[in-house]
Parts: C-alpha cells; structure tokens; sequence
C-alpha cells in the first residue's frame, strides 16, 4: 500500500509540475509579448512623430531659403537697375 | 473533491503564499531575456509592423501574430530550468 | 533612400499638390514685407552699393553679399508662424 501511495505520489509530482511549467510559461510569455508589442508600437509612434517634427521643419527652412533666394535676387536687380536709372538721371 | 485536486489546490495556495508563483515567472522572465527571447520578440514586432504599416497595426493585432512564435521559441533549457525549480519546491512542500 | 528623405518629399509633394506651398510662399513675402525686411534688405543693398561703386558690383556679387544678412533678418516669430501653418496643414490632410 505504501509502495502504491508512494507511486501514485511521484506520478502527481510529475503531472502537475509540467502542468505548472506550461502554465507559468503561457501567462509569462503572453504578458511580455503583451508589453513588447506596446513598447515597440510606442516606440514607433513617437519615432515617427519625431521624423515629422524634425522634416517639417527642414521642409520649413527649404520653403524659406527658396522664397529668400528667390526675392533677394529680384530686390537686388531692382535697386541695381533704380540706381542706374538715378546716376543716367544725373548725368543728362 | 479528488485527492489530486486537493493537493494540487494546496500546493497552489502555498506556492502563492510564500511567493514561490512569483519568483518562477521572474526567474522565467530573467531567462527569456538573458536568451535573447525578448530581443526576438521586439525584432519581429518590428518586422510586422514595417510590413503592414505603423498605422495599420494595433497592440491586439501585433500579440495574435507573434504569439505562437512566441511560444515555439522558448529555449527547451529555460523550461527545463523552470521544471527543475518546480520540482524542488514540490519536493520541499508537497508531502 | 533614407526614411527622412522619403518623409520630406512626402511632406513637400502633399505641400506643392494641394497650392499650399505657393500660398505659404506668398504669406512670407507679405509678412517680410509687412515686417519691413524689404525696406532693410534695400537699405543694405544700396550701402552695399556706395561702398563698393556701382561700377565695381554685378547682381551675383550684391546676392552674395547680401544673402546671410537677410537670412539672419527673418524674424523668428514669422518662421514660427510659417511653422505652425505647415503642422496645421499636415494635420488637416493626414492620411
């Protein structure tokens, strides 16, 4: 009887200690794929959020280097040619 | 009640109780990283999103793809080590 | 083609599609003007001018010249506001 009882302890043991490990590892594995993929969501949200932030403005400072570059020139052939016009004005 | 299912009932209180439950899922935890489990997990979490868009992922989504890779990765040493933690307790506290 | 790269020609093919970068364009030239940066850059030029002779400067030399001043002459409140319209647009025409 105590042979039986002793055996049919040891196939417990072994039954519930793989049931447990199995458990163990579903619930760990399930709450860290859980937080990992809204970590890297996360991360990837604010990355991009970043990029935008970051190109908008360099899109901004493009905008107005071309619009300086642009209208710098036209200002200066303006006041070159009214110059111009002033000193023949002059002269006559 | 059977015998198994109270035994197994007792021992679930106590593996609670003395923190025992919490130890093995941080050993377990410490493992997956140490291995390089977690690392996996976030390099495909990024894959999927990189191949369905930032936009058109949600957490939900990103948890049912990588799951059973998930599962299928963990090191059959790091279960091994979780058995063999189990069983000593088992051995210590369940007479 | 990096990732800023590509977001940048995004940002200005959504910009140029929809008229709004020739609109933003026309906002700066009338709050320069408004702001007097004009009548600055002209002052400049015309110094520029007696300084060197007029015999003596081409309008390549006068660019060169006057180009850094008037850059550093934008005032930081309409780059910010130019700022500003842009986020607003993108966020409007989110896709």
């Amino acid at each position: 009887e105590e042979a039986r009882l002793k055996q049919e302890h040891e196939a417990f043991v072994v039954q519930y200690s793989f049931a447990l490990c199995t458990e163990l590892i579903v619930e760990v594995v399930n709450e860290t794929i859980k937080e990992t993929a809204a970590s890297v969501i996360q991360q990837a949200v604010d990355e991009k959020a970043d990029r935008v932030a970051k190109c908008t403005e360099q899109v901004c400072n493009s905008l107005v280097e071309e619009t300086l570059s642009a209208d710098v020139a036209l200002l200066v052939e303006d006041v070159l040619e009214n110059e111009l016009q002033r000193i023949q004005k002059y002269i006559k | 009640m059977s015998k198994d299912t109270k035994m197994r009932a007792t021992i679930n209180q106590k593996l609670t109780e003395m923190g025992e439950r919490e130890r093995l899922k941080e050993l377990l935890r410490a493992k997956l990283t140490e291995c390089g489990w977690k690392d996996q997990m976030k390099a495909h979490c990024k894959e999927v999103i990189k191949e369905k868009g930032l936009e058109h992922v949600t957490v939900e989504d990103l948890v049912v793809e990588i799951t059973p890779k998930g599962r299928a990765l963990v090191p059959d040493s790091v279960k091994k080590e979780l058995l063999h933690r189990i069983r000593a307790f088992l051995a210590q506290h369940a007479s």
